[in-house]
């Protein structure tokens, strides 16, 4: 039996902002340019994937974020099982989608990290070290942008106003963790 | 650093982007073809202009797509972005 | 015949006010036809000139410049000057040159304050210094002065890097070249063409190339904003707007033209006495005789011919400037500027003739063609005099990019800057 | 002590509050919100440093950032302590220390100031003309110029204060918090638009809040009054923020800017702890509003550099704002009305005025006749031709104009002051919009440089855009803010404004002396000492141009960048050579407009935070196992794992022996992951890799060589076939990131009509690689219901598996020779699968290793690693891999160049193995290779790429390449060390197991 150890350790807690890693959460990426592949997916998660730029939609399960015209991230809105790492919903796109050439599907559980953000101090925090203007976003309920924080490729998920998920490839969080660490202790 | 507008996710600093180059050089269908002078041509030779240049760019940290870029080198102003595949508007 | 410049005459001239300086160097309207004219008055074509005058004797000749002499990559570089170059064609190429400038205030009768202060590479993993092992071997067997320092060995020549192990690209060692330096860039630029107008070359400012006029496959002049010059032979010495002289010709160069950026601190008493090069995290940086940091910067990525680069690469190399040297944090940045490097392919310059007879070019030294001022600018004259490359430049012909004969300096770790 | 020389009237500086300092090593003080300059004016101080070749003493000249003189040393705490900072510009707190710079002893006893008796042999560029012979003196030479060059000193211990950063995005950026200023922050803020204003100095307001004359009213209120209430109601907007001590540094295109803003250097030692010193803002605004107001002309004169010589508009903000008299018996020397409103301030407040210098005929406006009334002495067109007085001005000597104002005539008359203000116009401070890129119109009627064409969305509002009079500034900002914020109307219009002062000036760029030019001393850059004379033995000696003038006779070059003469600089060169100014240009203003510091720029980039670390899912575990680590582009690395004290070479000996005699494991989980899914996903591999990939079986792995266009080696690793169309690839750790990029960018621009889809999972999965001969017993112990048998599972194929409910992938593939599995899972289980391998492993002495070891390992088996063995030049044909190149396929990346004369030649460099003579020689890498000893210059056939001591086959291995390696086998070369040579004999390059019998062991 395999033990499952997350990247970020404990949840911090500054003036204006809580962060913590959110584990485990399934993530799959979703690839497919056709009519048909969209439809599939529709029906297989009940829900339409974005395709508005920079936006996400959600159901009661998944949160499907718009990454690009052919690519999309579904995350569950639920933590997974610590112990189980088949997900149902993946066998099946893939049976769906892969299987049948309209697309692709691949698991990206742990090529991302989670971070989640909370308090009126995200956007000061995430302003000294990124380029992306927010003055819109941070009033967009769903918005979605990849951008580079610290010079690190991250996507960000205004889940609610003043709440935030930040994605970050797994071998760049610790470093990033640590560099909010420090930009936080100044808020 | 320019605010390029990606086609795809709209401006964004140049900083998310790569510069790819010289726009609409076509890898050779057929290289066996060509004699070393025509593929030395393809590879290195480049038209390098200083004025309104056709080039490639990257939304490397965002969407990841590759778009064309009308842009004056001489003073860097970006006159126009256009999608790859798109024909170019203006020859 | 000039006067001559010594304490003596500084002495003689104090008395009379300074008022009887001659001219460095006429201002002549240009001939309506010259042997030769080189195009780009910068430290390069300058020294061809001065080189073709005397030591081929071509005396008819005129050198014309867009803007003011020196004002372009000359006047803007960092004014590095080594040449242990990994293959055996760049550091012939590179020592000729050092060699060249080791005896040049003198025979310019100009103080370029060549400066021998040495040139430190550092090496900061395991890649890095079996490439700098490597390119010392090779300058060694190869004469040129070349040593491998140990981490304390660069710590004691230059004692204010940053050599402690747990840093983020800890110092692993280095080369040393001793002969290698600094120059006063503009000075380089004003000695040559002090030099090649004393032997009658005409230097004409402000005198920009519209149009390169063509017989079939030979060049017959050049069209200028003071009209048109004929000529048989053509030197393009034009850096970064080499393409757009070969575009005039109906030619493609393997060229990109870039940003490059530089940048001084304010001065300060001496505090670093060596030139150190650090090509794993950028940073270039040597103190002028004035007493400011000089400090080279990266290219960006794309191409521009505006003379100004982007903000990140300023920040970026300042960074790691003060990785290696924490105690200059509170130091100022005074003065940032561009210029515009043409790059070739394989990080090598071209000194080649082309596929039309008397059209020449010197060009692709990317960011690192000042070092190679002296050299370049005899081995092109001897190129054009005699209508083929002298051995020394043999290999940096055009052709290389056809045959695939490259002479790949930054496949081979040792970045040209 | 001198008497006192503050004025009780001042609003701005807090007469209860006593600061002290020391300055030079003595004690002061002064009171909270003066500068260093106000403090040392109002204790009679003037003398302040010396200047930077003449070392000329030199006092203050201005009241701000434009400073040429008074540049001194803060703090003398080896980390802290900051050369070359503007006395004008220092806040002085409790306990600040600042000292004169470039002296020695001192300022009042310089040794340097002998340099001043030896300038007439200092001409501008005398360097270049001297200092030649001997040849080998220069060094000598040049030590000696560079330590009496250089102003203050460099830290010499790192600093301890930090700095940050912070992007801004607004829509308008107002620079400058003067009247204008505040008018378009006002403006822009009201129009609700999201406002930024910045400001250098301490306060907003410019020189209009210490204005409280009856001869500048608004509204029928003086105009500091009016100000003050416009400032009040600014403050209430919601979406305007304000920043002072925040100075604009650079201007770039796109309205991207840096402004540097100053967060504690006015505060005390205590006060500062744990603060941000300085934070450097990245502005994206969408719109610009520069109002930076404008500069005050000098007057160039013979000996113009005194101390107690100050620009006028300097000396009435010393009174009106900080309450201190610079002089008791003033003098004021100017060419326009200025002058005239700061002689009546300081007579009002009951100050001495002992004259004013006017090189006008006459003018008639309503401050002059004040200026009359009040009865100042006022000398019409004189100007002054000598001062006098070594450490502080005593008096100065004027005399009459001529006619033509080319030259003086009667005789001189002395006039006593111990303070000369002058006044020679104003210049618009337009460095942020030409570094903009904006185009700038020379203005004749009083010789300024105006701007022009905008290059952005952006205007430029007040005397920085060449309006000098508040009538005129109020008028023309109100009707450029309705047309740039496209609005309708602003609170501005039809203000009722007296303006006493008129615009008429007359301006002589270098004024005539009774001496030759030669005898005199006028000096343009006060810093650099450059003096007008230089200027023109510049331009005899063929200095045409405005920038090689600059450059020989480094005016404009210092630290104030020749705010103060760039202007006298190019009017002196227009009136010399006869060339309109507006035809001459102007030098290029480089940012930043005022010095900024390394670690503003740096901010946070310093330490762990200069560039990132990325770990793998088992480096905790490689860290509690006391592992030495290897940086791999931006990776951290097991290197190897030194077990009680043993050397780095021990510990590899160790790890090497034992991966081979029973197991071992390796971290693999760096390697690039890509995933790859579409119906045309074999062309595609076949259209990437040299060899062909169409046949390769389901569930089977084949190695792949990736080229560049150019036929060069460029990447390798191992890809798996999945399913029918979906395969894993790996790449190598360097190369990740790269050759994703280049995949996509062929898929996107060159085969967009492929069907493939590339995903990275280098990060979803953490990879263990078990070998050794014992490797598969631990696999059994690890995956018991896995198949293992080589029938089933054999070399280079791939099994899908589960350890308990967790899915994992097992590759049977090995970079080692050996038997070896690779067992990649979701990397937040790889620390226990790691620490699992290693339970069920114990009993065989399974042994970790790091990177050194599998180097040493796989060059025993001859594999290359890109990158090392490889540099960019080596084809697969060099490689001696011309069996991984396809020759039926019709295509792939770089297979054209390898059909080019040159990469076709025999005699290329060519991969091989060498043995040396002496078995325990193990070779430098990197060392060069020769055939000839004797030959000069020794032809160098190529040099060693690896090199190490096998402790499998006991002797010295190395990988070399070398010129014609491929028919050298058994031929004798050597290696040409400093002091020695070493004889080898080139091999092939397998060196253990040729027949690969290891890998079913």
């Amino acid at each position: 039996m395999l033990n499952y150890q997350s990247s970020i350790k404990e949840e911090k807690t500054y003036s204006g902002l809580i962060v913590k890693e959110v584990v485990p959460v399934m993530k799959l990426n979703l690839r497919g340019k056709n009519r048909e592949f969209l439809s599939t997916i529709g029906k297989n998660i009940n829900m339409t994937l974005p395709l508005e730029a920079n936006t996400s939609s959600s159901s009661d399960n998944y949160t499907s974020m718009w990454l690009s015209p052919d690519e999309w991230m579904i995350i569950s809105n639920y933590t997974a099982d610590k112990e189980n790492n088949n997900y149902q919903i993946e066998k099946l796109l893939f049976s769906k989608i892969s299987k049948t050439n309209l697309g692709a599907v691949t698991d990206v559980s742990d090529q991302f990290v989670m971070i989640n953000l909370k308090g009126e101090k995200i956007f000061d925090l995430l302003s000294t070290g990124c380029p992306f203007n927010f003055n819109e976003f941070k009033k967009k309920n769903g918005a979605v942008t990849q951008t580079l924080l610290l010079q690190i490729d991250v996507i960000i998920h205004l889940k609610e106003i003043n709440t935030v998920n930040l994605f970050v490839r797994r071998s760049f969080s610790e470093h990033l963790m640590s560099w909010i660490d420090d930009a936080a202790s100044r808020l | 650093m320019f605010i390029i507008n990606c086609p795809f996710c709209g401006e964004r600093d140049q900083s998310e982007f790569k510069a790819g180059g010289e726009a609409h050089i076509e890898r050779p269908k057929q290289p066996t073809e060509l004699n070393d002078e025509e593929w030395a041509e393809y590879l290195f030779m480049r038209k390098n202009i200083k004025g309104i240049q056709f080039e490639r760019w990257n939304h490397a940290h965002g969407c990841r797509k590759w778009f064309n870029m009308l842009r004056d080198t001489s003073n860097d102003e970006i006159k126009l972005i256009y999608k790859m595949g798109e024909k170019s508007p203006i020859e | 015949m000039k006067n001559k410049y010594s304490i003596f005459s500084l002495i003689k001239n104090a008395f009379s006010y300074h008022e009887n300086w001659q001219k460095a160097w006429k201002d002549p309207a240009p001939k309506k036809e010259y042997d030769a004219v080189i195009v780009g008055g910068g430290g390069h074509g300058l020294a061809t000139a001065y080189y073709l005058a005397k030591k081929h004797n071509m005396i008819n000749i005129a050198v014309v410049e867009k803007n003011w002499i020196g004002g372009g990559n000359t006047g803007r570089n960092t004014t590095i000057i080594r040449s242990n170059y990994l293959w055996d064609a760049s550091a012939g190429l590179y020592d000729h040159a050092l060699k060249i400038w080791e005896g040049l205030s003198q025979e310019l009768n100009y103080n370029i304050m060549f400066s021998q202060r040495g040139v430190m590479n550092l090496a900061h993993n395991l890649q890095d210094v079996r490439d700098l092992k490597r390119r010392t071997h090779a300058n060694r067997l190869n004469g040129i002065d070349a040593y491998y320092l140990s981490t304390e060995e660069v710590k004691k020549f230059c004692p204010i890097i940053n050599t402690s192990s747990n840093i983020r690209y800890p110092v692993l060692g280095g080369t040393l070249q001793k002969r290698a330096g600094t120059a006063r860039h503009d000075a380089v630029a004003w000695g040559y063409a002090r030099g090649a107008d004393e032997m009658g070359v005409d230097i004409i400012q402000n005198c920009e190339v519209k149009g390169i006029k063509r017989n079939g496959d030979e060049v017959e002049g050049l069209e200028t904003t003071k009209g048109f010059i004929k000529t048989k032979k053509i030197g393009v010495v034009a850096a970064g707007h080499s393409s757009v002289l070969a575009n005039m010709a109906g030619l493609r160069l393997p060229l990109e033209s870039k940003p490059l950026q530089a940048l001084v601190s304010e001065p300060v008493k001496p505090i670093i006495d060596t030139v150190v090069m650090s090509n794993a995290v950028h940073a270039y940086v040597s103190q002028s005789d004035k007493g400011e940091l000089v400090i080279g910067a990266g290219t960006d990525d794309y191409i521009s011919y505006s003379q100004k680069g982007s903000h990140q690469i300023v920040e970026g190399t300042l960074n790691a400037i003060l990785e290696l040297y924490p105690i200059f944090s509170r130091m100022r940045m005074l003065r940032q500027w561009g210029g515009i490097v043409d790059i070739c392919p394989d990080a090598s310059p071209i000194l080649s003739k082309t596929s039309i007879k008397g059209l020449y070019f010197n060009c692709g030294w990317g960011t690192g063609g000042f070092k190679a001022t002296p050299g370049s600018g005899d081995l092109f004259a001897h190129t054009i005099a005699n209508d083929e490359p002298h051995k020394l430049n043999a290999a940096f012909n055009l052709n290389r990019f056809v045959s695939g004969d490259l002479v790949d300096e930054h496949g081979a770790a040792a970045v040209a800057h | 002590m001198p008497k006192n020389l503050r004025v009780k009237s001042s609003n701005f500086i807090d007469e209860t509050t006593r600061v002290s300092f020391k300055f030079n090593g003595k004690n002061y003080h002064g009171f909270k919100g003066d500068t260093l300059a106000s403090a040392l004016l109002a204790n009679g101080i003037h003398l302040v440093g010396r200047s930077f070749k003449y070392h000329r003493p030199r006092g203050i000249m201005t009241a701000g950032s434009e400073e040429p003189n008074a540049i001194v040393q803060v703090g003398n705490d080896k980390a802290i302590t900051e050369p070359n900072v503007r006395a004008t510009e220092v806040e002085i707190y409790n306990g600040l220390e600042a000292t004169s710079q470039n002296c020695w002893p001192s300022v009042n006893f310089d040794i340097g100031g002998i340099n001043n008796l030896l300038s007439p042999f200092l001409p501008a560029g005398f360097y270049y003309k001297t200092f030649m012979w001997p040849a080998s003196f220069w060094e000598k030479y040049e030590y000696l110029i560079r330590h009496s060059a250089g102003l203050g000193k460099s830290p010499t211990k790192p600093d301890t204060d930090i700095y940050d950063h912070k992007y801004v995005h607004c829509d308008v950026l107002v620079i400058g918090g003067g009247i204008s200023g505040i008018m378009a922050a006002k403006t822009a803020a009201q129009n609700n638009l999201k406002t930024l204003l910045l400001d250098e100095k301490t306060e907003i307001g410019g020189t209009t809040i210490y204005q409280n004359s009856d001869n500048f009213k608004i509204e029928n209120k003086v105009s500091s009054e009016w100000l003050t209430n416009e400032i009040s109601s600014l403050k209430k907007l919601d979406n305007l923020e304000i920043k002072t001590r925040t100075s604009v540094a650079a201007y770039h295109g796109y309205n991207f800017l840096l402004a540097r803003e100053n967060l504690t250097d006015h505060l005390s030692a205590s006060e500062k702890k744990n603060k941000v010193r300085q934070r450097l803002l990245k502005i994206r605004a969408m719109k610009v509003i520069v109002a930076t107001g404008s500069l005050e002309r000098p007057l160039i004169f013979n000996n113009n550099d005194r101390p107690g010589i100050m620009l006028s508009s300097a000396v009435k903000k010393y009174v009106d704002y900080y309450g201190v008299i610079c002089g008791e018996k003033n003098v004021f020397f100017t060419n326009n009305d200025s002058a005239y409103e700061s002689a009546i301030s300081l007579s009002k407040k009951g100050i001495k005025v002992n004259a004013i210098v006017d090189i006008r005929e006459k003018s008639e406006s309503l401050i002059i006749k004040e200026a009359e009334n009040l009865d100042i002495k006022i000398y019409w067109s004189h100007t002054v031709v000598d001062t006098h007085g070594y450490k502080k001005l005593k008096q100065i000597s004027i005399m009459k104009l001529s006619e033509d104002a080319q030259s003086v005539i009667g005789s001189r008359i002395n006039v006593d002051c111990d303070c000369l203000g002058v006044a020679g116009g104003w210049t618009p401070a337009v460095h942020l919009f030409t570094q903009s890129g904006g185009k700038l119109k020379f203005r004749d009627v009083d010789q300024v440089f105006v701007p022009n064409k905008y290059p952005s969305k952006q205007i430029s509002i007040g005397s920085c855009d060449g309006d000098f009079e508040l009538d005129k500034i109020i008028k023309n900002s109100s009707s450029s803010l309705k047309d740039f914020l496209e609005i309708d109307k602003t609170d501005y219009e039809n203000l009722s404004v007296v303006n006493s002062k008129e615009a008429n000036k007359k301006n002589i760029w270098l004024l005539p002396s009774d001496k030759v030019i030669g005898k005199t001393k006028p000096f343009v850059d006060y810093q650099n000492d450059a003096t007008a004379k230089d200027i023109k033995l510049a331009l005899r000696e063929g200095f045409r141009s405005i920038e090689h003038v600059k450059r020989y006779t480094t005016t404009g070059m210092g630290t104030d960048q020749g705010k103060l003469g760039n202007m006298h600089a190019l009017g002196i060169i227009a009136d010399t050579t006869g060339v309109k100014m507006g035809e001459l240009g102007t030098t290029t203003f480089r940012p930043p407009y005022t010095p900024l510091t390394f670690g503003t720029i740096v901010g946070r980039n310093v330490g762990e935070y200069f560039d990132i670390f990325r770990r793998t899912p088992m480096n905790d575990w490689h860290i509690e196992n006391k592992a030495k680590f290897e940086n791999v582009g931006q990776w951290k690395r097991a290197w190897y794992y030194p077990q009680n004290n043993e050397s780095m070479h021990e510990a590899v000996q160790r790890e090497s022996l034992a991966a081979r005699a029973s197991a071992g494991i390796l971290d693999a989980s760096t390697l690039g992951k890509i995933d790859i899914q579409g119906s045309d996903t074999s062309e595609f591999l076949n259209r990437v890799y040299t060899n062909a990939w169409s046949k390769l079986e389901i569930g089977k792995c084949r190695y792949g060589l990736m080229l560049n266009e150019d036929g060069m080696v460029y990447d390798d690793g191992v890809t798996t076939r999945i399913s029918e169309n979906h395969y894993i690839m790996t790449t190598t750790t360097g190369g990740a990131a790269n050759v994703m990029g280049k995949l996509e960018d062929y898929l996107q621009t060159e085969w967009p009509e492929l069907d493939v889809y590339l995903t990275s999972v280098t990060d979803h999965f953490a990879t263990a690689s078990v070998c050794g001969s014992n490797s598969k017993k631990i696999l059994n112990k690890l995956i018991p219901d896995l198949n293992l048998s080589d029938e089933n599972f054999p070399h280079m194929s791939f099994k899908e598996a589960q350890i308990g409910k967790i899915k994992c992938r097992v590759m049977r593939i090995s970079f080692t020779g050996e038997l070896s599995y690779e067992i990649n899972v979701q990397a937040n289980y790889g620390k226990s699968l790691w620490e699992q391998c290693m339970e069920a492993g114990k009993e065989f002495n399974i042994t970790p290793y790091g990177t050194e070891t599998m180097h040493l390992l796989r060059a025993e088996k001859g594999f290359i690693i890109v990158g090392q063995d490889t540099d960019g030049t080596m084809t697969p044909i060099d490689l001696q891999m011309d069996w991984i190149v396809s020759k039926k396929k019709y295509d792939f990346i770089g297979k054209r160049s390898l059909y080019r004369s040159d990469t076709m030649r025999e005699d290329r460099k060519h991969l091989v193995g060498l043995a040396t003579d002496d078995p325990k020689e193990v070779l430098e890498e990197g060392a060069q290779i020769v055939s000839e000893l004797n030959q000069s210059p020794v032809q160098m056939l190529g040099h060693v790429t690896s090199s190490y001591f096998s402790p499998n086959l006991n002797k010295s291995i190395a990988l070399a390449v070398v010129r014609g390696g491929k028919s050298m086998l058994g031929k004798k070369l050597f290696i040409p060390m400093e002091s020695r040579t070493i004889n080898v004999t080139v091999t092939d390059s397998v060196f253990l197991d040729k027949e690969n019998e290891r890998l079913n062991a």
